[in-house]
């Protein structure tokens, strides 16, 4: 049974992320640039016209597929590393995963 | 002396070379930030132009070129241009302002590095009105305007204390006053655009041959030799650099432009006075001592962001003393330290440190007093979200 | 219980879409440009040697994590700011979701 | 019941997987650049001091919702089309898919 | 007069300058568009030069500066460029003609915000050559080619009229006939690319010493003047619309270049009149003006989408009349109305008013023309998908 | 002759922008190559330009201009630039060697067309030196050092042999040793970023003036001549691959640009002989010979991947042979085979001939000795990562 991690994190934070969980044992992660807003409507900056909302913020997200037994540890070891403590730090995703198949060879883990 | 059309093509065209630099260091800057602030960073480089334009021409100019008063600054004799005209020596009076002008734009521009990804716009805005002023008028008074540097005789030509030891010492200073960006040191800030650094790099080597040339103010045979050192220094700057990085690990592209870059500014006090053998010489050094400087920085932690103090501060501390090391009578009529001038070393020695002191201590205070009266820095929340959105409202993409 | 809900839709639509959730109260996401098609198979324009097939048009993707008795309501509310009625209009996925963890502090969903 | 299928392969196959799928009648399709790395921990390179990793090469991540039924059908497509035999070759997911629905009508396909 | 070595030199890196402006133009819309058209978009720039630069020695340099016919265009003596040669008075009449081809290919490039990610690649080629060919080569024989303008005494030192009213409301009148965008109002439609924007609009500011100061067509304190007050009215325009921006919300880097540009297109047809002090009204003003200008067609939802009718079309207008407001004869040898010159007030609103409406008429005909025969848009389809692809076959993206 | 201050100015600047055009060629090339290789792309550019710069005032201005040995090379007099002084005839020698040295530097950056995406840093500043020793020093001495074919009556005015024959084909010959990228032919390998492309066609325009009419080495008719006919070509070049290129599908914007370059590169060694209407003629067939060239080598599954070898090789080679055809008299002095000068027709061919054996020939055995040496590709693991990384240790995004 394998699961599939989405994780989106602040950019500055990637580089610990990504070394905490190399160190840890889990190398294999798809990562794209996004932009996000979390459940606090975006945050309010002040303008001359009163309070702007600035929706989008720059994000990296993570895409990891691992085996069910360990998507807890993989879980913690992002949050770990992806803390700042402050308003933006970012969510992490479990979806469960039918299946993960290699192109090169007919390997396939289910 | 009447005008001359060939010197006055001349710098005219110079003149538009070196207004493209501000830009290039806009763009320079820009690929060197986050993602969220690139806009920004070119913004304040046209805004350090729009505003020093119309300062220059209101006072500034006068402030530099009016008459002396006490070695120290100029006189209001050309306030609002009064008396500067289409006339003039060579090149019509206008255009010897002009071409000063885009020097003092292109300096606030490049002290932009040391609030890089974290100044209100406004505050900048004031903040330049007043270096421009108080800082950069009185320095090109003193090497240009017939201050005190040029009475001692410093040789200066093109603005290596004037643009470059003023704008990386100002740069630092305005730094440690508004202190490090929020995660330096533990969070990667990875430049975003690479390729965009090096469009602003080309453009600055590019305009570099109007400011250093172009300082002859004529087209003959000192501009051109004027030409030849900077294209030289700035080769050797970059494959110094490049070599230092590929020592340490690879060959960096960004390493090879600041090398050039840091190879232009130190040949820039010595373009009018040195040969092209001794340009190598030059650019060399400046590559490697600029790059140390830059690891300095780096061990330091000092976040001036942009290495505005590595490559201009110390290159053009470097280019000032070099001038005094490498002069030579057949260039320009004066001879250095390996010619056994000790005097013109002892000369540029001076001149350069008393630029530095002053750059940097009334940087500081200018930068200290806008921020406790303004406020130099955007709140945490604007610079999280990036100055893009909260400074101008815009943004590269979605 | 929660579903990630993935949306694909115009980014000329993208606004609207994003005005219409945050007013019904649904402001968290994860914005990212992509390129896609339909089932249209592409869109044919005519060339000198005749009919042409573009491939990948720009397109916006959204991705909302919601708690599961909500996702019917925000299928709704894409669906109906995205809407123009011509081809291209995009797509709206629903996948189950077995976690979202809030990485600044220990919150968990499941 | 459908399928979501998301498949990171090099961006160089990416014009024949997209034939090979359009062909056997499977044009619809999300597509997106990212980076990322496999399980070899990315790729180790020669640098002066000792070997220097790599981390994150350019992808491109498919993203198709397909019915159940077909979803090996397409995995194959995608892992045939996309195999050079070399390290890199990418990986192909399946998740499971509650439902799509399309924007421009009221279809919905569970 | 034989031909000078300075001046020559001066006119010939002016006209490298210009050219660049095209390409310049180019990159400023292109980064204002969205992604799918940014190739289109920077494409009809080069296409618009190409094809102007053919029909202009074939054909159009002769309707613009042969014999003069009624006031109206010129003869066909020049045609193939017969007769005009590497001799001529100051400078080559080849360089001359060379200077002249510039402006007319910017010309060209300017108007094609007017039909922004809508306008087929094909009906581009014909209308563009049509356009040139009937609007722009009377235009310029009018001021510059001994028509009726030149006549009158009406002053156009660089190009105010022929070049900014002429494209701006060009470009108007083409947007009307070729309709809005889809979804233009309802839809957001966000540059795509502000860098590239402020890239475009760098090369502008710099090109335009050439187009103002290279006007002259000596190097001379003129010239020196016409730099001078070109970059002044360029700060002051910057500053203008941004601080105006920021009155409505946040100072945008968008308002900050478009100001830049509405000073340097209000400065033009003065560039050779007025003292830099006046600039900076003419500057400011043209800021204030164009930003209300572009509020204006928002509110009447108009879709000439990258906005030349605002800034080129009123800031032409402006700098036309303002000609003959600020004009002094201690710079460019008239007086306008601040020193008593009615006269020369009314002749410049007499001159502009005829240029917009010239421009205006025949252009929307020569539009509505090839929209009737040709057809000027493109299929909603081949919009939907951007003209990057349905266009050019090509696409900045996988 | 004393110095001229009008001819200094100009060469001066037409230097600086011929500078211009070698990160012009960097960002061309680096908006071709795919996302992974674009920073080293554009950085191999600026190497070569730097690498040029020294050997250049260390020894290559003298081995191309030096007092002749044999036909075939310059002497050591220069070296160091011994004797290269600010005095000169008409402009300084110093400034002279300036204009020769950004040739030089350019030429080199070409020749990297034929290694894109696959060569080592290191190798190729070891075989960028020899290469640029080795064949372009001779090839600029045979032109212009008083070489053979200078002697012989041979014309290249501004270097169709020396700058684009030489790099063309030594684009190809070293294609041909290093092999071709992995995937070729298999994989797509689509251009990362057209408007980068475009940006640096622009430039290479721009400074092509600078190239061409610079090689009057005065600012006087003949400059503007060049001038004009450069224009000219380039358009009609434009033209001419855009409409080719339409014929088979659709009108794509780097159809269009290659086309200008093609255009730019045919009337290159011709813009000192030929008039504009023949400039119509050289330049759409260049067009069309190159897009046919280009089609050429993709059925032959050359890998000669940015077309260096079609544009600069083949436009060159009919630059040369074109040169021989439509020259003048009233322009050059010389008259071609259209005016009954069968002579100099087979000069022209010969001269090309020669230099394009050279060229091929030379190039391969340093491509080949390098290769056995030192290796000149990358591995395949880093060729598979992409040169930013593996060689530059940078990206452009994360
Ligand atoms: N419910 C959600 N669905 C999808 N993405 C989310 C959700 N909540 C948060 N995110 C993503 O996580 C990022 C960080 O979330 P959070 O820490 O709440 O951010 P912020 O503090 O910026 O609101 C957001 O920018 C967004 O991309
Ligand atoms: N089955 C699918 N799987 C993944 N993405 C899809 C699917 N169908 C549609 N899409 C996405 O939704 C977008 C819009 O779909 P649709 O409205 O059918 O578009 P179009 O009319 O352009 O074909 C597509 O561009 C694609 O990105
Ligand atoms: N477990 C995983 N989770 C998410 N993405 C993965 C995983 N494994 C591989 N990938 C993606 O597939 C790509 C190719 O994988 P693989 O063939 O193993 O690549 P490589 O040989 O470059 O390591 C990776 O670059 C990464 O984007």
């Amino acid at each position: 049974m394998m699961k599939m991690i989405i994780a989106v994190i602040r950019p500055e934070k990637f580089e610990q992320v990504e070394k905490a969980l190399t160190e840890k044992g889990f190398p294999a992660m798809t990562v794209s640039e996004v932009r996000g807003r979390g459940e606090q409507k975006g945050i309010a900056l002040r303008s001359r016209g009163g309070p702007v909302t600035v929706d989008l913020i720059p994000k990296i997200r993570i895409e990891m597929a691992v085996p069910a037994t360990f998507a807890e540890t993989v879980v913690q070891i992002i949050r770990e590393a992806a803390r700042t403590g402050k308003i933006g730090d970012g969510k992490v995703f479990v979806l469960p995963l039918d299946m993960a198949a290699k192109v090169r060879t007919e390997e396939v883990s289910i | 002396m009447p005008i001359d059309s060939g010197d006055t093509a001349f710098v005219l065209i110079c003149t538009a070379m070196v207004m493209l630099m501000t830009p290039g260091v806009g763009l320079f800057y820009g690929g060197l930030v986050r993602r969220k602030n690139i806009i920004a960073m070119i913004s304040l480089a046209f805004i350090a132009f729009s505003v020093v334009s119309l300062q220059w021409i209101l006072c500034g100019y006068s402030f530099a070129f009016g008459t002396d008063i006490g070695g120290f600054i100029g006189g209001l004799d050309y306030l609002g241009l009064a008396g500067v005209g289409m006339d003039g020596d060579g090149i019509p009076d206008l255009l010897f302002m002009a071409f000063q002008l885009v020097f003092a734009g292109l300096t606030l521009a490049i002290v932009t590095s040391g609030a890089a990804e974290r100044m209100k716009v406004s505050s900048f805005i004031v903040f330049g009105l007043l270096w421009t002023t108080l800082v950069y008028d009185p320095l090109a008074h003193w090497a240009w305007g017939g201050g005190w540097a040029a009475s001692l005789g410093a040789l200066d030509f093109a603005g290596g204390t004037v643009v470059h030891i003023s704008s990386g010492f100002g740069a630092l200073a305005l730094a440690l006053v508004i202190g490090r960006r929020v995660g330096f040191g533990t969070y990667t800030m990875e430049p975003n655009n690479i390729p965009l650094t090096l469009i602003g790099g080309a453009l600055l080597w590019f305009g570099w041959f109007g400011f250093n040339a172009g300082s002859a103010l004529a087209a003959n045979g000192l501009a051109a030799n004027a030409f030849v050192v900077t294209n030289t220094s700035a080769a050797a700057g970059a494959i110094a650099w490049l070599v230092a990085s590929w020592y340490r690990g690879k060959p960096s592209s960004l390493g090879m432009i600041s090398g050039a870059i840091a190879g232009l500014v130190a040949i820039t006090p010595a373009a009018g006075f040195v040969d092209p053998l001794s340009a190598i010489a030059i650019g060399a050094i400046a590559g490697l001592l600029c790059y140390g400087a830059m690891l300095f920085r780096l061990r330091r932690g000092l976040d001036e962001s942009l290495d505005a103090w590595a490559i201009h501060g110390m290159g053009g501390l470097w280019g000032a003393i070099a001038t005094g090391i490498f002069a030579v009578a057949a260039v320009g009529g004066v001879d250095g330290l390996l010619y056994g001038n000790v005097h013109q070393f002892l000369i540029q020695v001076v001149d350069a440190c008393a630029a530095l002191v002053y750059a940097f201590c009334v940087t500081y205070a200018l930068a200290w007093i806008v921020d406790r009266t303004l406020g130099l820095r955007v709140s945490e929340e604007e610079e999280y979200v990036g100055l893009d959105i909260s400074q101008h409202g815009e943004s590269t993409r979605v």
